[in-house]
Parts: structure tokens; C-alpha cells; sequence
């Protein structure tokens, strides 16, 4: 948290000035996009009274309506307590967000007959890939980072080598160089074992260098109590070291593990059927394909947004009182 | 302290040199032996060596050249050694050093338990005697970020402590403290002293030297210029730095 | 050979297949493999004696070969070129496709010579692309011959197929003037309520070939029999009317 | 870097042991994988003076001989300086990887011929594209770590949905909104500059995460020091608290360029010509798409390896010596 | 310090409270008015509130209740007025805080040239003559990682008074110096009082309080005890606290 100055900045929306412009911002703004025909026109139809008819006056009526919605809003919210407020913000974008992709008039009676497969089938592969795999990952990242660290010479070029190369190449690359490339000394590996391995090898490169950054932000003051205790580097490493840094590791990996979410639909290349592949197959069949992005997109937002919930709960709880 | 027992040698630094950043010359052929027991107090102008002095005793630093030997085992690049000694020298930084995601409880019980091998219970009661003697024992729970100046550089005492060691290495371990906490903590020395514990002590309070040191060595410049009991130093000293320094004192 | 042994001793022939490429091959309401293809693979394992059983790695995975005995067959309609039976076997021809130009129904353009100079998206890579190019030899046994409608330079090729569909939707000129691909998945696009329409003739027709890994004249010989004994009891046109309706089987 | 404890572990090398143990794992690797037929029956065809052929002493005789080697090797580096053997053993790692390569029979004519055109159209694509977006994406990360570390509450809630929804969503999705979606709305965007706000959006994301941990990392202490010294939010943070955590922010933001690279090859279903693009299209049409990819994974590489060296650059200047 | 100049009151604080964690009580109804050139050393035992009272000062801790006006500003939530305030208000902390990614002349130029809007040549010089009396000098192209604890303490010493601040809060600005330096920033400080610098000092050292002191607060338990001049306090304390904190000094 950004060290507050205990000062109340003089709170813009109580000027008149203020509101006045964010109206004519907004109503001008709305009025050159022209909402017309989006979801906007059917939500204010109540109040303007049109639907998605022509005519420059409903366009600017639009508009209108939604500046005096929007600071009527935010007078609204204000009047919320401070965990209501980011509830209510975050349904209004909801709102909009949706009022925009209304305007693509999809089939929702397609997807709502798709939906269940991709969940029971796609989601599932998907997420059971994204935790093997960014689990693994931590482990190679720890190693990594340490190797990095360390003063031995071929720890750090094996290490070196080890993020170069698997940051370097991409995944699709790595994924098929395992899956055609082992068989070729006598290990035919299935799809799933050579999508997770790849996997792993890829994000443990990425994490390394979020466990290296996470180690190094720790002042040399704790290495030195640590010493001073005759705590050895394994103990140091465990109790000291890495509990603090995990403050600074956890944001990244979230995103990492976000990430996997939807890099793991690579393995899609090698048949497995997970999410995206579901969303591709299912879609195209029946020239459906946007429903069924839009649908993989939605799902994998619910799944990003479980992650964001657990993750905020253990930053919560590595934070406490430092 | 008077009683000086000068039997048995468990510090023994020889010449040792530090330089940092190939100019900066901490310590110059850095000799002296300290007795089991004995309460060494190390004065000296700010930017002497004192603690670069006292970091090496633990190999925080590592000297250019010259030996250090304590308790009989050399000081050197082996980890079982190191070990070993670190085991037995605890050591209070200047700027504390505390564990800033453990409570107070935590920091001062952590080495007990892994180090020491102690179980959990064994080690709060440790812990809390050790607390409770700095008067801290209310904020056993609190985190370091909780506590004010004086309270953390007590955390760090009792932390240090809490491992029984052999030798004590203080690096102004009263410099936060009010002259009141200063009397009791150094009732907590005189009885560790008479236990046997051997301390080198950095400190700018000659107070604080003439009470409890068994011999005062005056530092500038990274090398000895003179040393002694607290008496001959502070009464009669016989450098003319040492005078010019002492002259200085309130 | 060793294909068809393995295929023998399990009792299972493992067939690749792609997903997403109706009317030919797709998952259906039921999320199993259907269409043109699919029937094809069964009808072949009925006639071996053994179970089917279809996998669905990626096109890119298929064509690099060296499949190790991962899947035995692909009914994946390709065109056999020279170059690409370096790295696959393909022992018998199974259908033609054809290829036409679709366009916006709002487009003026009635016939294939309308295009000239126009703006026509293609999948990258594919037969249609080279045609574009006048770039197209199928140098395979039976390959009709390639005539070229017209002329333009102005060719955007695409990854996927479905992103180009997607431009042309915007309405006529918008980002495309034309596509040119498979017909019966243009026909089906237009069916499934694109606002598409399919320009009459043929562009070229291609012939289409099973796949299987190199290596096995065993097991090639065995599918060439079935497949040419497929054609003579009529099931193969069966089939053909059944997806297409029209007969694909033979070069036109 | 781990704060050494200025200890030398006993040099492992020096016993003799260790370097029989090393012997024969390696040669019981080597014979159980089997490398006859791979590039190194070939490198090591001079000493063990067989080719291709079959047999079990073959087999055997291999595995010896490449345990040998690696034994030799490991003493032969440690004569050399730390930065020699640095060299080195990415040098010999190197070969060991195209040793493996060796084995897929590439036709490194067709290679030769499609090259230059990749580098010349494709890479060079790949890379404008990768760095204006992470330009942008830089500036909406700054914006996002501030606003969530603010205490203003339309801020957070703002920042939190923008980085929920746009590392909540699938790139794909993302790039097919913009080029589909902004059409819808009148205005027909072309494929890079759809491709450049997807990718700036998206990323500023991720990095809004990283810049926040970057900034929660610096000591309560030095906020105060700074407002003591009177000196304003901006300028806290610009000169007190940023240069501070670029420590932490610089190798996941080194991460995220790298990532980028590679994921800039979603705007290729737009039908922009970069490197992926070109890898898929020019391969396919002979099935020689396995050559391209590696051709292209190759020069991802050689991008990769050129920010990295950025990347340590930049950080050893942040590093300096606290 | 004898002159004692009670004409014009400078930091007028009132019945400020401030409690942690809805329990510990730091401040208990504080007031205090200081006069502008006084000298004000607070002393008390350790975690009396002396820290926070400090801080207070400066609005890194927030007050519950109460008001603090300084030099005729009122120290609320409007920005303005704070950063009004706080450009002539110095701060030396307790742990120094020095910016570790500045040579310590950067970090005595940092705010000159930002906040005081100097050219750079111009607060070089203004750091260089004050780094020259605290006598760092040598010092000024090293980073606060390099430095000795006392010399950690010059910088901060020398970065605060580099903003010609009317007002310095010094929290127990010597414990990290040795009699010496003590004498020589006792210098440089008595100059500054003589130019008529409001100071408030925390210390623990009585001797730095009676040789510098005009007032001498002697606090606990977050509020005063007893005040007056260090004579007075110290020679005659009223109180039976006082008596017993000032019995256990050395
Ligand atoms: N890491 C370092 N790099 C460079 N110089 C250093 C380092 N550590 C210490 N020094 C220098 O070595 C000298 C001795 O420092 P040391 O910390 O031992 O002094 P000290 O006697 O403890 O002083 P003080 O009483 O101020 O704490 C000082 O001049 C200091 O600047
Ligand atoms: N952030 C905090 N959270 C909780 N308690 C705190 C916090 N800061 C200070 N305290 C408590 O408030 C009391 C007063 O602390 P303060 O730092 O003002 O003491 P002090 O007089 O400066 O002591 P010292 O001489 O040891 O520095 C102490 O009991 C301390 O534990
Ligand atoms: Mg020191
Ligand atoms: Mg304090």
C-alpha cells in the first residue's frame, strides 16, 4: 500500500464545476462513439423513449441520458461504504462491458446448449493442466532462482541457459519439440505428459526470474540475523528469507498462473480436449465460432477471477503487519 | 567488574587486515586476545572499525588476511567450523535486524528451536524469562513494526541471548535505550559475566564502559592505539589521541 | 507391416481426424466425431475387422509425420503433392473437393471473371492460396487440370479460415471482396446464415487422399483395396450423398 | 544475490568419487536413452569409430565415451575463469541441444531459402509491434499500480476490474473485440493497430501486478523520509520509490517483453505478416512446417537473448550497491 | 544554553491523543507549546511516546484528537498546509532512513533542489559545507550502505538541516555518535539555536540535555511528568518518577 499522507485531497465530485464537466465529457463522448444500436439505447430506452431509431436528436438524447447518469452514479456510490463501492463499480463496468457486446447479436440459445460440455470437459482439462504444471513450475522456479544466486559457475550457466532457453522458444515450439522429438529416442509420450512437461520447463524459466527478483528485494540485515543465529542456508532460505519475499513473488506468480490458464490451450495442438479447443471445434462446426470465444473467454475469466480471490487471500496473509 | 579472569584464552585474533573497496582500510594487523569471561568494552571514533571488528569474529566479514581463532576452532572458509561458532557467539546489530514478519516471540524462539533443537515450549520459556528480564514481556505478540526504538534493540538482546552462547558480541546494545533500561540490562550482563559469559561490547557511553567492562581498548583507525582496564584508561591515559578523545566526553 | 500389425493385435485403428472442418469432419451436438470423413474411417475399420477409435491433434501435428504409432490413419482429406509425400504415405484417393469464390450477398459480382483486381482473402498456405498465386501444380495420378479465372494481387491470407469469414461478414469492400475455399464449407457458412453468397463454377477441383505414416505398403495396399471396393459397391457415393449431396467421388 | 556466507563448500570436483559416480550415471544414461542415431553417435564417431551402427557394444561404447567426456569437461572448465565457464557451458549445452536436433532430419535447404524473409519481414514486425505495446503497457501499469495502491476508491475499483478483465480474457478474444468490435461501432481499425491496443491493454495488466509489487516492496521508511523532506506524491515516487523497485520490477517486466514476443503472434489471425505468421504459411504448403517453426523458434531465441542482455544491463545499473 | 527566548510561540500542540490498535495509548492528552529558538530536549523511558510525539509534529502519525499548529499553520488534512508545514520542519530519524540508491550528497540534495528549488551547484555547496561540519566530508560520493552507523547518522543529520529548516526534530540524533562527533554536531546545533533554530530533541543522553537543553521534558506513559529547565529537572525533580528515572542514570 502506497504510503497515505493522511490527507483528504479535496474531494472533487462536491465542486459543481466538476460535474458539469464530466456531464458534457461524457454526453459528448456518447454522442460521437454514437450508442445507438448497443445495449446502451435498449437500457435508456425508458428514458429517452427510443429505441434504435435514426435521427441526430436521439443521438445526442443519448448521450445526454448517459451524462447524467454517469455523475448521478457517482454521487450515488459515494454515498456506500468503501466495500460496497468496489462491489457496485465493478457491476456497473459489468453492465457496459455487456451492453457493448450486445450490439454483436449473438446466438445465446447456441451457447447455452454448448456451455455444459465446455465447463465438464474443457474447464476442468484446462485447470487440472494449469495446477500440475504451475506446480511443478514453483519448484523449478526455487531451484532455478537459487542456482542464479548461488557462486558456483555451473549452477549459474546451467541455470542461465535453462531460462534463456525456455523463455526464449515458444511454447507451441516446445511443445511439439517434446511431443515428435522424444519419440525419436524411444519414449512415445502422450499428449497431456508432454502439454504438462512443457509447461512446467516454460513458466519454471518465467517464475525463476520472479523468485530471483522476489530473493534479491530482501535487505542483507535479515541474511545477517540469520547468520548471527547459525542458521544454515537451507533453514535461512526457508524461515527468513523467503517468507518476506513472497510478498514481492506473489503478485507475478498470480500472473503467471493466469497466464497457464490460457497458455495451456497449446496443448489443444496436440488434441487435447480443453477449453479453447472445445470453444474452436464446437464453434466452427456450425459457424458459431464467436459465440463459443466469447463463451471459452467468459469461462476463463470465472476461473481467472477464483485465482485473483485465492491469491489476494494469501497476499493478505503474508502481508499482515510489515 | 573488577574480578578479572584472565585464565584461559577463548578469542584469539591475530593480525587481521580489512579493506573495503580496495582503499577503505577498516581494520590494520588487528591483534588481541580475550579471556573466557571477560566483559571487553571497544570505544573509538565513529568510523574506527568497532564493528567491522566485532562482524568478523562472526565472518559476517571476511578478513583480507591474519587468523581468528575461538574457542579453539579456526575461523576459516570450512561451513562446520562456522557453524559450530556461530552456534556459540551470539551477536546484537547495531541497527537490530529483526525478523520483521515474526512477532517478538517468534524472532527470539526461531534459532532456539532450529538451531538449538529445543522443542517449542522449552523454547518460549526461554524466550519469555529472557523477555520479561528487558521488560518487554507485553509485547511478546506484537510485530518489530509495533515497537518503538528502545523496545526492538531489547527484542534483539533477548533474541541473541535466548541461544546460550558462550560469547556475546554487543554492537551499542544500549545506544536506544533510556539510562533506567540501560541499568537493567546491564544487571542482565553482570549476571551473564558472572556465569562465565565472555562480551565484547561497542559502545559510546563511558558510563556504560566503566561500569561493566574488564578492560577498555580505545580504537582509531582501524588499529588499537590503547587499552587496559577502565581506570587506566579513562583516569590515565597515556596516548595523546586517547586524551584529546576522552577530553572530548561530557 | 508394422502399422498393420499393431492394428491387427489391438484390435483398434486409431484414426486422426480433424475437428472443426464441417461437413467433412466435426464434433456434432453429442461432442462426437462426424461427418464425411468420420464415416469413411468407420466404414474402412468395419472392413479390417476392428474398432475405430479417432483422435484429433492438430493439422500442423499430423502433417509433420513420424507418428511414432500414435494413430495408425488419417482420413483428413489432403490433397497428395509431390513434395508432401516425402513425409507421408498416401495410399488412395477418396473424394474431390472443390474449391469456389464466395462473397457479400451486397456484392455486385456474379461470376468469377467479376473479381479481377479484387481483394481476396485465403486460408495461408492452402490450395486456394497457390491458386491465387497461379502458383497451383497437384501433381498428383488423376489431377484435373488448373485454369485460372482471373487476375489480382491483392490476396490477404489468413491462419485460420474463420477470421477471413469474419471479415467478409463486415459487409462488401469493408476488409474483403471475396474468399476462395473449400465449397461445401462456404455452402454451409451461407447456410448457417452468413450473409454470403457462392458464386457459381468451380475454381479447381482437387483430389483427396488417406494418409498413413511411411513405411507400411502392407497396410497401404489393404486400404487401397477397401477403399477401391468402397467406390465399386456404391457405398462411397452413398456417403458422399449423405454429406454432401453431390457425388464427390470422382474427378469431375 | 544471495548473500554469500563466504564459505567454500568443499570443492565436490576434487574427490575422486565424485567424478566416478558422474562417470558412470552419465554412461548409464547414455546407453538407457539410447543416443545411436542422434548427433552424437556422430560427434563421437572419431573416438568410438562407429557410425549409425547397431549393436550392443555400440550402444555401450557411446555412453562410456560420452561419460568420459563429460567428466573431462567439467575439470577442463574449472580451469577457466568464472567468465570463460560461463561461456563455455553455454557453448556445450548449446551443441548437446542440437545434438538432439540432429535427429529430426531437417531440410535445412528449405531453411536457407525462407530465412532472410523471415528476419526481414517477420521479425522485424514481431519486434515493432512487441515494443510499442510494452511501451504502452509500461505507462498503464504505472497508472494501474497507483490507483490501486491509492486510497481513492473509484480508482481501485476501476484498476481492479481493468486488470481482472483484461488478464481475465483470453489475447485471442481480446484482439477479435477490438478488430470486430470497434466496427460494430463505426470505426473499421486495421489489424496491427488493433493487434497494438490489444496487446498494450493486456499487458499493462499483467504489469499493473508487477508494479504494484515493486512498490509495496520499498520500506514504510522511505515514504517517511521523503515527507519529511517535504517532498510531494510525484516526486516520491518518482525519485524516492520507482528507483527503488525497478530492483523487483525489472526481471518480471523482462518476463513479460519476452512473453510478448511471442504472444504478439496472435495478431497473425488478423493476417499481419510477422514471424509466427510466416513460420505457419511458408511451411505448410510443402509440409515443411515443422523446419519453419524452428526456424522461427530460433530466432525468437536470438530476440530473447538480445533483451535479456538488456535486461542485465539495465539492472546492474539499478543494482549499483545497496 | 541559557538565553532563554520565550517571546513568540512557534509549535503550539494541544491536547493530542494517539492511540495503536485501538489499545495502546502512545499520547494521553498532550500539550505543549515551544517558543520560537527554544531548545527542547524530551527524555523518558523507553517506549514513553517520545517517537510519536515527534512524529506527530510532522503528521506521520495522524493524532486522534487534538490540534498542532506550527508557525501559525494549522496542521489538518488540507495538503497545502502540510507541505507548508513540512518545508520547515526537518526530521532526523531514529534509523536515519537515508535513500540506499543516493551517494549521500544526492541525498542532501535530493530535496534542496526539489523542494527548495536550488541549482544543483547551490545545494552542492550548501551539502558540502554542512557535510564538512559533521565531518563526513570524504563520505560524500559513498552510498548509506558503505557507512558506518555514525557516519549513517552525520547524513541524516546533514540531508534534514540541508533544507534550512525553522524547525528540527531530532530523534535521538547522537546515540549512534561517539563523545567526539556528540561534541562536534553539539556544536554545529548550538550555532543553529544561536540562529535562532526551534529544535526538540529526543535523547537519552543527560548529558547532551543539560549542555543543550533550555527545557527539558521528562515524559512517560505518553504524557508529561514534569518540566523546566535541565537545573531544575535535574537537580531538583519534583516528582517521585523523575527521581527514580534520573536515579538510575550512571
Ligand atoms: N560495506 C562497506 N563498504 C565500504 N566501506 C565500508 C563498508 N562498511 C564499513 N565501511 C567503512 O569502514 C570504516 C569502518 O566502519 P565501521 O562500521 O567498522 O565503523 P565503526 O567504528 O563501527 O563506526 P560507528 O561508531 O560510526 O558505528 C568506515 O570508514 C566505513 O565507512
Ligand atoms: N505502529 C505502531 N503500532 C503499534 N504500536 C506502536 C506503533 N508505534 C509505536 N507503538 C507503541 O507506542 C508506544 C510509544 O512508542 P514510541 O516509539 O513513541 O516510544 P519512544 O518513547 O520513542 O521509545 P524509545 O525511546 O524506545 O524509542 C510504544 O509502546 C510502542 O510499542
Ligand atoms: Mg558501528
Ligand atoms: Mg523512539
Amino acid at each position: 500500500m502506497i504510503y497515505m499522507d493522511n490527507v483528504k485531497g479535496n474531494s472533487l465530485i462536491k465542486i459543481p464545476w466538476f460535474n458539469l464537466a464530466v456531464f458534457f465529457l461524457i454526453t459528448i463522448l456518447a454522442y460521437w462513439i454514437d450508442l445507438r444500436g448497443t445495449g446502451f439505447a435498449h437500457l435508456f430506452a425508458p428514458i429517452t423513449g427510443v429505441g434504435d431509431a435514426v435521427g441526430g436528436l436521439d443521438r445526442l438524447l443519448l448521450g445526454a441520458a448517459i451524462g447524467i447518469a454517469v455523475v448521478a452514479d457517482m454521487h450515488a456510490i459515494l454515498i456506500l461504504s468503501k466495500r460496497y463501492q468496489v462491489v457496485l463499480i465493478w457491476i456497473e463496468l459489468l453492465i457496459i462491458f455487456l451492453s457493448f457486446f450486445y450490439s454483436f447479436g449473438l446466438d445465446y440459445g447456441f451457447i447455452q446448449k454448448k456451455i455444459g460440455f465446455m465447463i465438464t470437459q474443457g474447464a476442468v482439462t484446462t485447470l487440472y493442466i494449469s495446477a500440475i504444471s504451475i506446480s511443478i513450475a514453483f519448484v523449478l522456479a526455487l531451484i532455478g532462482a537459487i542456482a542464479k544466486l548461488s557462486s558456483n559457475t555451473f549452477a549459474i550457466a546451467i541455470a542461465n541457459f535453462y531460462t534463456s532457453f525456455f523463455r526464449g522458444l515458444p511454447l507451441l515450439v516446445q511443445v511439439y519439440l517434446l511431443y515428435l522429438g522424444l519419440p525419436q529416442m524411444g519414449w512415445v509420450i502422450d499428449a497431456i505428459p508432454a502439454g504438462v512437461i512443457a509447461l512446467s520447463l516454460c513458466y519454471g524459466a518465467y517464475m525463476t526470474e520472479i523468485f530471483r527478483a522476489g530473493i534479491t528485494s530482501i535487505d542483507r540485515g535479515q541474511w545477517e540475523a540469520a547468520r548471527g543465529l547459525a542458521l544454515n542456508n537451507f533453514q535461512t532460505m526457508r524461515l527468513i528469507i523467503l517468507p518476506q519475499a513472497m510478498r514481492v513473488i506473489i503478485p507475478p506468480t498470480g500472473n503467471q498462473f493466469i497466464a497457464m490458464l490460457k497458455d495451456s490451450s497449446l496443448v489443444s495442438v496436440l488434441g487435447v480436449w480443453e477449453l479453447m479447443f472445445l470453444a474452436r471445434t464446437q464453434g466452427q462446426t456450425q459457424f458459431k465460432h464467436f459465440e463459443m470465444l466469447i463463451t471459452a473467454a467468459l469461462i476463463y475469466w470465472v476461473l481467472s477471477m477464483g485465482l485473483e480471490m485465492i491469491q489476494s487471500r494469501i497476499e493478505r496473509k503474508f502481508k499482515k503487519v510489515h | 567488574m573488577s574480578t578479572s579472569k584472565q585464565d584461559e584464552t577463548i578469542i584469539q585474533v591475530k593480525n587481521i587486515n580489512k579493506t573495503f573497496l580496495n582503499k577503505i582500510k577498516a581494520l590494520v594487523d588487528f591483534s588481541i586476545d580475550i579471556s573466557r569471561g571477560e566483559v571487553l568494552v571497544v570505544i573509538g571514533p565513529s568510523g574506527s572499525g568497532k564493528s567491522t571488528f566485532l562482524r568478523c569474529l562472526n565472518r559476517l566479514e571476511v578478513v583480507d588476511s591474519g587468523s581468528i581463532v575461538i574457542d579453539g576452532i579456526e575461523l576459516n572458509d570450512q561451513l562446520e567450523n562456522l557453524l559450530e561458532i556461530r552456534k556459540e557467539v551470539g551477536i546484537v546489530f547495531q541497527n537490530f535486524n529483526l525478523f520483521p514478519h515474526l512477532t517478538v516471540l517468534e524472532n527470539a524462539n526461531l534459532a532456539q528451536i532450529q538451531v538449538r533443537k529445543r522443542s517449542k515450549a522449552e523454547a518460549t520459556s526461554v524466550s519469555m524469562s529472557l523477555l520479561e528480564k528487558v521488560g518487554i514481556v507485553d509485547k511478546a505478540k506484537s510485530y518489530p513494526s509495533q515497537l518503538s526504538g528502545g523496545q526492538q534493540q531489547r527484542v534483539a538482546i533477548a533474541r541473541a541471548l535466548a541461544m546460550n552462547p558462550n560469547v556475546m558480541l554487543f554492537d551499542e546494545a544500549t545506544s536506544a535505550l533510556d539510562p533506567e533500561m540501560v541499568g537493567e540490562v546491564l544487571e542482565v550482563m553482570r549476571q551473564l559475566a558472572h556465569e562465565g559469559m565472555t562480551m565484547v561490547c561497542v559502545s559510546h557511553e563511558m558510563g556504560f564502559a566503566r561500569e561493566v567492562g574488564d578492560r577498555v581498548v580505545f580504537m582509531d583507525e582501524g588499529a588499537i592505539v590503547e587499552q587496559g582496564t577502565p581506570e587506566k584508561v579513562f583516569i590515565q591515559p597515556e596516548r595523546k589521541r586517547t586524551q584529546f578523545f576522552l577530553n572530548q566526553v561530557l | 507391416g508394422k502399422t498393420l500389425e499393431r492394428v491387427k493385435s489391438k484390435g483398434v485403428l486409431k484414426v486422426a481426424t480433424s475437428p472443426n472442418w464441417p461437413p467433412q469432419s466435426f464434433m456434432n451436438d453429442n461432442n462426437e466425431m462426424d461427418g464425411f470423413d468420420v464415416d469413411v474411417a468407420k466404414e474402412v475399420a468395419k472392413r479390417l475387422g476392428v474398432k475405430v477409435k479417432f483422435v484429433t491433434p492438430d493439422w500442423s501435428i499430423i502433417t509433420s509425420g513420424r507418428w511414432n504409432g500414435r494413430w495408425d490413419l488419417s482420413v483428413g482429406s489432403m490433397t497428395p503433392t509431390k513434395k508432401r509425400a516425402e513425409i507421408l504415405d498416401f495410399p488412395v484417393i477418396y473424394h474431390y473437393s472443390t474449391n469456389s469464390f464466395v462473397v457479400h450477398k451486397d456484392s455486385k459480382a456474379m461470376k468469377m471473371s467479376d473479381l479481377e483486381g479484387k481483394k481476396i482473402g485465403v486460408a495461408a498456405g492452402s490450395t486456394g492460396d497457390l491458386y491465387m498465386k497461379r502458383n497451383l501444380v497437384i501433381d498428383a495420378v488423376n489431377a484435373p487440370e488448373v485454369k485460372y479465372a482471373f487476375n489480382t494481387d491483392d490476396i490477404k491470407p489468413y491462419t485460420m479460415i474463420a477470421p477471413a469469414l469474419d471479415d467478409l461478414r463486415l459487409g462488401d469492400g469493408v476488409r474483403l471482396d471475396a474468399i476462395i475455399d473449400n465449397r461445401n464449407a462456404m455452402i454451409k457458412a451461407v447456410e448457417n446464415g452468413y450473409p454470403f453468397r457462392v458464386l457459381d463454377g468451380v475454381a479447381f477441383a482437387e483430389p483427396l487422399a488417406l494418409a498413413t505414416d511411411k513405411g507400411d505398403a502392407e497396410f497401404n495396399q489393404k486400404l487401397d483395396e477397401i477403399i477401391q471396393a468402397m467406390r465399386s459397391e456404391g457405398v462411397m457415393r452413398n456417403l458422399s450423398l449423405k454429406w454432401y449431396g453431390v457425388d464427390n467421388t470422382k474427378a469431375e
